[in-house]
């Protein structure tokens, strides 16, 4: 199973590289479809079914969201011209990129190997997680007890979002 | 009982009531927002009582198993006892200012309730002792400044706040980053534990690597130079009295005191020992840079603006110097700028909120007509520029000797010349807004109304009494335990830990 | 907002309460299996989006919505937020899970582990007002005549 | 290893369309590219080779993978859509006022 992985992340590349690079602002998103519901399929493959499930309703939701967005507005591209400054960028763009990856390789070279992962404060979770919580579901456990406090911010964080979009969209913003 | 919660419980809970509540009376906003900050403001000053034993509160009751903490904390040491009294009370003046000020805007309850979400992320990452937690509270103080940044929606906040949303995105996927590795490297996420297991493995590569993730995230935040650019959009598209947030509180807390955290208290300057010099550099220029831009603006918060990158220079400059008096002066330094920053933004509010326009150019003689602003906006200008005898110059001079001690002569010099261009862009401002033939439409206008006035007064005197009463009680009750928790670094651990 | 074709209006018909009972098992069940607040919330507000796509909404009708989905939003996370407040009501810390330590309940059983399955409920709750009141603002907005 | 490389390659990509990118969808994308990858980055670290899902059969002795990056994880996802539908709408705002995406026309966001 896990030897799918690879193929998966290549396609998840493919599809930044599409979402990215078209011309039509839809194509453009559908691509990024493809990173979500692949990732869901990784999230499966990584044994982690609750990523799954919330992965493949919020994909399909921040979807809709672009989507509607954009046919409401516009699907073209702005047009690239080739100044000289857009090649600065550019280039710019692409030595961040490869400075990165370079670093990230020396640094992953530190640490252990795909598959063996560092457990210290998870050890506890493992061992005493259901006598701890008396739920079944460690990851539920987690959030809802272990780290509650963390859920309390996540949940805030969609109030202050949708605060938010409520305030942007508005009809008059001064009296 | 401990009243770490609190600190987020209080304004949770308004924000979450305000919806309800608005409906019954209009003026429900106004008043939660103000007694919530207010209840915040004692309760921050209530926990300089035994300021210099960190309090750990371990939410949940899952307290540490085998001396590996296996649930959130809080921490409140010096440090964050002294964010939290700026940052409250400073939300504070901003509440009252609001009362009259956001009567511009329409639906003043969403500004309130953003205000209070913001006010809650800030105070969240101020008290967290858990790198994941920290993040997850930034988050919710970033998203409530970019909705409150546009909060006018005009075209220009709606600008300054994409600008701002997309390099505070990219900055949070940097730190979500920096922690998914450090998470890898130590299988923790509690501040102290991974302390404790990077001092055993030292500096590898991996680490560095999170570390720098780290630097360019939080730099970001801080809007050091080069990564500046979304703040002299955001910070005077928005609001006046979110502008003085931003500038006076956000900034610090989400740049600077995140800084200090990670890289003094957590990884420690031992382990990770460029970043002194990266810290001087960075701060050197962003204090140069910040200080020449802001010569040439016309626009009054623009000018501010620029303003206060070169002010976080000074600050991150004098952490860098890596010396006790050093890290005293940037504390020192902090607390003079959040408070007069936040004065002089709230004194453009009163200005545009009487004329109108933020162009300097076509103000003038507007002493005459608001006398409470123009005096208020001098004790700021002159603080801020370190004139004797106002807490600003104290600051700096400290800075100075602090960079003298350390041996960097020449940017000991270059700090005293950005003082001067300091000076000089302050009294260009108070000159072309308040001396001068005053403008023949605005012969009208008159002061602003006493609850906009209160806070800049209540500033302004705190800024003179600041420099020459307080300052020796000041420092034994605030400063002091904040520079020691800089100071004694990863000794953190034990303060959090024990043993 | 206009309504969709006859057809997509008897399958959303048929399909909108299955959405919805879905939603309340994944939500109910969280400390159990994959799912949660989190997820449960996005189907329920999934089945109502649907609805709406389907059947259409006036500008009256969806502005209701907006209030009607912003105020139980609100509650339930005033709710979430209460329940972490239990424990210092209740004299311990802030987030304890009282009803665990006092009646844990079996561990694999429907009423079991304290708190979760209500904090499960109050997110929720939260979570399909809040994506709602999203979708419905975005539906709302419409170029040309200036919202 | 070869998969966090790969994660971190995703993560470059986003950001090199945040810094190259002149449409304010595309940038969109973008930061959403780089969310995914953090994302993945997080779940590839708590996989444990023969691990189980982090679902307890009481009773049964089992390995399981870490649960506490898929907590994180979680977080982030929903901390994603929050910072996502907040974009959406101002680039919405912004279009009504312009007509266009497009960064260079757009005053305050050029350069």
């Amino acid at each position: 199973m896990v030897s799918a992985l690879i193929p998966l992340i290549g396609l998840m590349i493919c599809g930044a590289v599409i979402a990215l690079e078209t011309k039509d602002l839809l194509s453009g998103i559908i691509s990024l479809g493809i990173i979500g519901f692949a990732l869901t399929i990784v999230f499966l493959i990584l044994q982690a079914p609750d990523l799954a499930i919330v992965q493949i309703i919020i994909e399909t939701l921040t979807l809709i969201i672009l989507i509607a967005a954009v046919l409401k507005t516009t699907r073209k591209d702005s047009i690239e011209s080739l100044k000289a400054r857009k090649v600065i960028l550019w280039v710019a763009g692409l030595v961040c990129v490869a400075a990165f990856i370079f670093a990230s390789l020396k640094a992953f070279a530190d640490i252990s190997a795909f598959g063996s992962p560092v457990l210290r404060m998870a050890e506890y979770y493992l061992s005493n997680g259901v006598t701890g919580t008396g739920a079944v579901n460690l990851v539920a456990a987690i959030i809802l007890d272990f780290r509650a406090y963390d859920t309390l911010g996540e949940a805030t964080v969609l109030f202050t979002s949708v605060a938010g979009v409520v305030t942007v969209l508005r009809k008059k913003g001064r009296a | 009982m401990n009243v770490l919660p609190l600190f987020i419980v209080i304004p949770l809970g308004a924000a979450f009531l305000i919806p309800f509540l608005v409906k019954m009376w209009r003026r429900i906003p106004d008043l939660t927002g103000t007694l919530a900050t207010l209840s915040l403001t004692v309760l921050a000053f209530c926990l300089t009582d035994k300021i210099n034993t960190a309090r750990v509160y371990y939410v949940g009751g899952w307290e540490p198993v085998k001396g590996i903490p296996i649930g959130i904390s809080m921490v409140a040491d010096g440090l964050s006892v002294l964010m939290l009294i700026i940052i409250n009370f400073i939300a504070l003046m901003v509440s009252i200012y609001s009362i009259e000020y956001m009567k511009q805007y329409t639906d003043k309850a969403k500004y309130y309730i953003l205000f209070l979400l913001m006010i809650a992320g800030l105070n969240g990452v101020v008290l967290s002792g858990d790198l994941f937690n920290m993040f997850v509270f930034l988050e919710i103080s970033a998203i409530a400044s970019y909705s409150l940044v546009a909060f006018g929606i005009g075209a220009e906040e709606l600008e300054a706040s994409f600008k701002y949303q997309v390099l505070g995105g990219t900055a949070s996927a940097f730190i979500l980053f920096a922690i998914a590795i450090v998470y890898r490297i130590t299988g923790t996420l509690n501040m102290a534990d991974v302390s404790k297991v990077i001092s055993t493995t030292g500096l590898n590569s991996a680490v560095l690597f999170s570390a720098l993730l780290f630097f360019a995230g939080f730099s970001l935040k801080a809007a050091l130079v080069p990564f500046h650019a979304w703040l002299p959009d955001a910070h005077p598209s928005a609001p006046a009295p979110i502008s003085a947030m931003l500038s006076g509180v956000v900034i610090k807390v989400l740049g600077v005191y995140a800084l200090i955290r990670v890289f003094f208290n957590v990884y420690g300057i031992g382990t990770f020992n460029s970043i002194l010099s990266m810290m001087l550099i960075f701060g050197l220029i962003s204090m140069v840079f910040g200080g020449i831009l802001a010569v040439g603006q016309k626009d009054l918060k623009r000018m501010f603006a620029y303003s206060s990158i070169s002010q976080i220079g000074y600050i991150i400059f004098a952490l860098g110097l890596g010396t006790k008096l050093g890290y005293f002066a940037a504390v020192f330094h902090l607390i003079n700028h959040a408070a007069f920053k936040s004065l002089l933004f709230l004194d453009s509010g009163a200005i545009v909120y009487r004329t109108g326009t933020r162009d300097l150019e076509k103000m003038g003689g507007l002493a005459q007509v608001m006398p409470v602003t123009s005096w208020t906006s001098l004790v700021g200008s002159l603080s801020i520029s370190g004139i004797p005898p106002f807490a600003g110059f104290w600051s700096k001079l400290l800075i100075i000797i602090a960079a003298v001690q350390a041996k960097h002569f020449i940017w000991a010099f270059v700090a005293i010349l950005v003082s001067i261009i300091t000076l000089v862009y302050f009294m260009k401002f108070y000159k072309m807004a308040f001396l001068g033939k005053l403008n023949e439409s605005f012969a009208k206008i008159k002061e602003v109304p006493v609850f906009m006035s209160l806070p800049l007064i209540i500033l302004a005197l705190l800024g003179i009494i600041m420099g020459i009463l307080l300052l020796p009680a000041l420092k034994e009750l605030i400063i002091q335990p904040a520079a020691d928790v800089i100071y004694s670094g990863v000794n953190y651990v034990q303060t959090v830990l024990g043993g | 907002m206009q309504g969709m074709s006859l057809i997509v209006k008897k399958i959303s018909q048929i399909m909108a309460p299955s959405i919805f009972i879905l939603g309340m098992y994944v939500v109910a069940h969280g400390h159990l299996t994959p799912g949660g607040g989190f997820a449960g919330g996005v189907l329920i507000a999934g089945c109502f989006t649907l609805l709406i796509l389907a059947y259409g909404s006036s500008k009256e009708r969806s502005l209701v919505f907006k209030e009607k989905a912003s105020l139980i939003e609100s509650g339930g996370i005033f709710l979430f937020l209460f329940i972490a407040l239990l424990g210092l009501i209740q004299g311990t810390l802030f987030f304890v899970n009282i009803f665990s330590r006092s009646n844990p309940g079996v561990p694999g059983a429907l009423f079991s582990s304290g708190i979760i399955p209500l904090c499960n409920i109050a997110i929720g709750v939260e979570v399909a007002a809040a994506l709602f009141a999203i979708f419905i603002t975005f539906a709302i907005m419409r170029f040309g005549e200036k919202l | 290893m070869i998969e966090y490389i790969l994660a971190v390659v995703l993560f470059a990509i986003g950001l090199y369309g945040v810094i190259v990118k002149r449409n304010l969808i595309k940038i969109i994308i973008g930061l959403m590219i780089m969310e995914y990858a953090v994302n993945l980055f997080l779940a590839l670290i708590g996989y444990r080779s023969g691990g189980a899902p982090p679902i307890v059969e009481v009773g049964k002795n089992q390995i399981f993978v870490d649960p506490l990056p898929q907590a994180l994880v979680l977080t982030a996802i929903v901390i994603g859509l929050g910072t996502t539908a907040l974009l959406v709408s101002f680039a919405v705002r912004i279009f009504e006022k312009y007509d266009t995406f497009d960064v260079r026309k757009i005053r305050k966001l050029r350069g």
